[in-house]
């Protein structure tokens, strides 16, 4: 996969070229300079800076008090994110995969979620999970699983992923700055993905999609890693005159429904790309909601793309033939388009 | 009983309803607090159960009748700003923390003027102002939520204490030793208060846990205690060393109160599992009784005080059963509010 | 809701009018008889009965090693499934509630599902998870969830759900005997429904679904409880000359899309009905899959009915409006039917 | 240790390199196989690692190189028919049980003719057919499910016993607590192996457990030892006790192995968390080294028997990688086969 930075809506300051990781990591030293509140706690977030050193050098500079190591035990990490946000601090708790959050599902689901509401909402819990999800590392069945849709379907979370290194700031920046919980969801293999930062202070807020490309003909929905597969796809259809428009959703939920129907009812087409596996995955709830929504303005079906339905193989050729890659993605906007072009 | 162990296990000497001078570090207003509290569980309950026999409200009852001297002792011993996770059986730590019978009436009715407007019944009753982070259906769940508690506590060196209330059945589940052994690990000021009321639902205590409880304090290397539940002066002398401990910063305490509910497991439950002596047996232990006993005895307080406070608690009794009743029902399009932080 | 007993399916033999509870506890005795190596494991299964009664009086009839009852340990109990049928054991494994299976996700979703997968093929796990769900019970937040759609997006599982005592009796039968991990998810508000049963041995197969009721004008995919809102939804728009056909899908995964399909085809209006969040609930697949695969024979759009998106309130009046009820699926019937009739 | 520990904690008099007997119990067959299984490991992963700097594998590599001794030991005190789960350091584990090299390079290169047809890797080589449950990605996840063939075994009366192979950084886990406390409410033949290799990643085993883990066998009721896991013997001793126990129906036993990964966490792993002089102080100790002085002392076995293993190992290990390398990829058209039972 290039290294895409598409930046639709970067605004015109000076900016640097920065890893998505670094973005991410400036996100968390700036609020924590911020507000003293704000912590981070997880899984070798400290000596070890993080699996995939997002939170390396924090620990030197923060002390263990503001980066605090936990032993492996996933359901007591959101627990210290629960407890520590409803008594006035500001955690950032993170699990090292994913997929560890299993373990942790009814301290996330049951309580911090419902939290809020089942003690009539009076609680406040201003807690943000980071949690790197997807495929394409060669990490196998439990370490590169992409289950945000099991997330997005529980009241009470916010759910949210980036793109690109100026989004993963400005969302991650959001998030901790809410009131609420949110997860936000970072893709794996973009952490080493280079783009352009501005170096002031901004802001990405939870809730509003991104059009990463404009075009005519037919919309790409999509959100994360897959947001490059679709711009890579329209670049590649363009040259055969293809005008295809990416709409990088960025959060889940709440779910930005205006900007994705303006743009189907600009092209008539929709495709939705997901890295999860297809079925029952949240590119079904986008699916739904356009041709809920918007069923008289489509010229086709809504076509859905995502992942095979099987765990995510060790060996190379079955795991990068799992997910959704830019050929599948092509594929699948022309038989969007079938009978026109 | 560990090593560590604050407080004997052994009972203390003197006999049952004594209390080993324990009574009197204790004020005549703290005395008189304790009573209230302990009554209050108890007659809200009572109450409680009349009105869902009269069908008057739904839901999942679990009483703590019986058991009211752990949550009162416990939070006797505790500052205002300290906090609690509770349980399933949470009336009685909501009461002991300070909340008022009218609005936890309100919220078993299920009406707006609830604490959780309606939408937490039972099982879910907390006022967070008092520092009641939350009932919990989900047993054990409240435990590493206390130790995240506890852990901003250390963090924002608030001088604050955790306590989490669990049952003898959340000592089996994973969120009991992974919140416990993050909290020693970190050395975090919480205190750990299972109470082993022999049941968890028709699942005998001993069968539930390989071994006791109390027996776990090594396995974290914190102190652990194993103490007679139904002794009001045996729990607070307990909790007050642990309390103080961890608010000095020496870490947390792992404490196992031996009580019995004397109800059923909820206020549907009518199983056969438990023997009527064995009923008998704990109901002649009434932490109550033995209380008031003991007092009684120090000539500390007399007839007049004791039937001020229920005299003072039939009043609120009956005040809360008709403010619940009164109470409007919350309405439809309060459904989606209170979900997010707008 | 009035107690529905429509069996379009049920063969025309002797039969009996039991309890669904009755009849989920005759499917786990007859195959205990069958095969030895079957075995239930769970909380309070043995002296108690089962929170819902199911395994009322089979502790008394086959001992403490057929009926195994488990210590408060979601996780243990879902490893004690795995490694059991690992080994040559056949468990039923039974989550109190399914609102704890959250406890459990990681060995359900990261060792159950994927062990067979992971390992080359060479594993199988007969091994089946009993979990009540849903709302109307004044249970609250914490008791009432409907998850389903968690576990239908994870390959590697079946998961199964029935709307009457027959179906419930005949999958569970089909369940104990796949060779696959299943999950059967029993609605709690009709475990005392009662309905016709036959004397003998019967199956009901796992990936079938069921039309409730035929009709012509719009189609209600829906399962388990839901079923009796559409029956009644049906009944009364009959009287309107309006002609619903109801659609119980059964089983989640694997999802029987042709059945749907057929349905949709002939009435072209579906209405997707699920008592779960509506929002990424597993109505979105359905729904994503007619639009999708039966786009020209589509007069309107796939309509989907949900609950709320709030946790379950306990109060009756919010509880009630907080999932859908009867007037509901009329509702969106005649929306579906908009300009119609 | 607890009181109730098998085997000493304070090590085995005579010394270091001495077997205190139990080389005498084994047979010049067993010291043959334990030194082929020990060897094989290690020169599997050295084998591993050249292939994954040479880029002929990807993904997160684990090395047991310098622990051998505990699943060695372990496997050697098994029955073939016994059952174990192991970890995301699993080869070791793997190998003990009996596996071929060829079908684990394989594995390891993602090819067809791996045990895992190329979908499981390093982090999940297992030979199910071998009583191998399953090395694991999930730290602490194997224990409920070796409770789970446990039970199993109980309930069919086939007189297997299972072994749960975890490291220090499972102690913390939720799993590890519900998993040996369901075991031993249940007396369950199993065994809890932990291999405490002194680090999980880089957070030190006595920072992610408040306590040592062998404390914890008072917690459940059932005995546990802490040994010395790079003394072949001490572990193979303290192993038998607990199968044997096991076997015998008397429940679970909890064996904390002190060991150490002369690796870094993963092949890429290059951080800075552990001294120079420690890792050397444990090179120090290698148990392969120890297990042949302590052999060639008793002169049960003499230098050609060791060469002749040693040449059988290097003519497998080349079979192994050229069998692997001349392996097929597999074709996407499996991508979806084997995730059910058709
Ligand atoms: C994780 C979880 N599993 C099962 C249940 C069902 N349940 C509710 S209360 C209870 C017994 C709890 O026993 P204990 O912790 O001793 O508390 P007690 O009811 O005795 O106060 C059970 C099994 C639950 N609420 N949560
Ligand atoms: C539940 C879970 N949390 C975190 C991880 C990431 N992780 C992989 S190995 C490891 C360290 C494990 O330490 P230990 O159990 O001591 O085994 P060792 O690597 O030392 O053999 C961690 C944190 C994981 N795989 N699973
Ligand atoms: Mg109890
Ligand atoms: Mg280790």
């Amino acid at each position: 996969m290039a290294v895409t930075t598409a930046q639709a809506s970067a605004p015109e300051t000076a900016t640097r070229e920065i890893f998505m990781s670094e973005a991410l990591r400036e996100a968390i030293d700036e609020e924590m300079t911020r507000d003293p509140t704000v912590f981070v706690v997880g899984e070798e977030v400290g000596v070890w800076g993080g699996a995939y050193a997002v939170t390396q050098g924090l620990l030197e500079k923060w002390g263990p008090d503001r980066i605090v190591d936990t032993p492996i035990a996933e359901a007591a990490i959101a627990g210290l994110g629960i407890g520590a946000a409803l008594t006035g601090s500001r955690p950032i708790a993170e699990f090292m995969y994913s997929d560890f959050m299993g373990i942790a599902m009814d301290q996330i689901v049951n309580q911090a979620a419902k939290n809020r509401y089942m003690f009539g909402g009076k609680a406040k819990l201003p807690l943000t999970y980071r949690a790197p999800f997807g495929a394409g590392t060669g990490n196998a069945a439990q370490h590169t699983q992409s289950l945000e849709a099991w997330f997005a379907h529980v009241p009470g979370l916010k759910v949210i992923t980036a793109s690109t290194p100026y989004d993963a700031k400005g969302l991650l920046k959001s998030a901790i700055r809410e009131d609420n919980v949110v997860i936000m969801f970072e893709h794996k293999a973009i952490y080493a993905m280079r783009g352009h930062v501005p170096e002031g202070e901004y802001l990405v807020p939870i809730g509003v999609a991104d059009v990463k490309r404009e075009g005519d003909d037919v919309s790409v929905i999509t959100y994360a890693r897959q947001t490059h597969h679709a711009l890579e796809a329209a670049e590649q259809l363009a040259a055969e005159g293809i005008s295809v428009e990416v709409v990088d959703i960025r959060s889940l939920y709440p779910l930005d429904t205006d900007t994705i129907l303006r743009s189907v009812r600009k092209t008539h087409r929709a495709v939705v790309l997901y890295e999860a596996v297809r079925f029952g995955g949240f590119g079904a709830e986008i699916a739904s909601q356009i041709q809920e929504l918007a069923f008289d303005d489509l010229d086709a079906p809504v076509l859905r793309v995502g992942a095979a339905h099987a765990p995510v193989p060790f060996s190379e050729p079955l795991e990068q033939a799992s997910f959704p890659g830019t050929a599948q993605v092509v594929e699948s906007i022309r038989q969007s388009l079938k009978g026109v072009y | 009983m560990a090593e560590q162990s604050p407080v004997s296990t052994n009972g203390r000497a003197g006999g049952d309803d004594a209390s080993n001078g324990v009574l009197e570090q204790l004020s005549d207003d703290q005395l008189r607090w304790i009573y209230l509290i302990m009554r209050r569980i108890r007659r809200f309950e009572e109450t409680a159960e009349e009105a869902f026999r009269a069908a008057k409200m739904r839901g999942a009852l679990h009483f703590y009748i019986g058991e009211e001297a752990t949550a009162t002792g416990v939070c006797a011993a505790l500052d205002d700003g300290d906090f609690i996770t509770s349980t399933h059986r949470g009336h009685g730590h909501c009461i002991a923390k300070g909340a008022r019978m009218d609005k936890m009436m309100a919220e078993l009715f299920g009406r707006t003027t609830g604490y959780c407007g309606g939408k937490g019944g039972s099982m879910h009753i907390a006022d967070i102002e008092l520092g009641n982070l939350g009932a919990n259906g989900i047993v054990g769940a409240g435990i590493p939520i206390a130790t995240g508690a506890a852990l901003g506590s250390k963090l924002r060196k608030d001088g604050k204490v955790t306590i989490a209330f669990f049952g003898d059945g959340a000592g089996p589940t994973g969120a009991f030793h992974e919140g416990v052994n993050v909290a020693a690990t970190m050395n975090l000021p919480a205190v750990f208060v299972c109470e082993n009321n022999q049941y968890g639902m028709a699942t005998h205590a001993d069968f539930a846990n390989a071994a006791a409880i109390h027996n776990r304090g090594p396995a974290y290397g914190i102190p652990s205690a194993s103490i007679d539940g139904n002794d009001l002066f045996e729990v607070y002398a307990t909790a007050k060393k642990a309390i103080d401990r961890a608010r000095r910063g020496e870490g947390p305490t792992l404490i196992e109160s031996r009580t019995y509910r004397h109800k059923g497991h909820t206020v549907l439950d009518q199983k056969n599992y438990r023997t009527k002596e064995e009923i008998a047996e704990w109901v002649a232990r009434d932490p109550i009784e033995r209380f008031v006993r003991a007092v009684n005895e120090s000539e500390r307080l007399d007839e007049d005080d004791f039937q001020a406070i229920d005299g003072q608690i039939e009043r609120e009794i009956e005040h809360a059963v008709a403010f619940a009743e009164a109470s409007p029902w919350p309405t439809v399009d309060v459904i989606e509010r209170d979900v997010y932080v707008e």
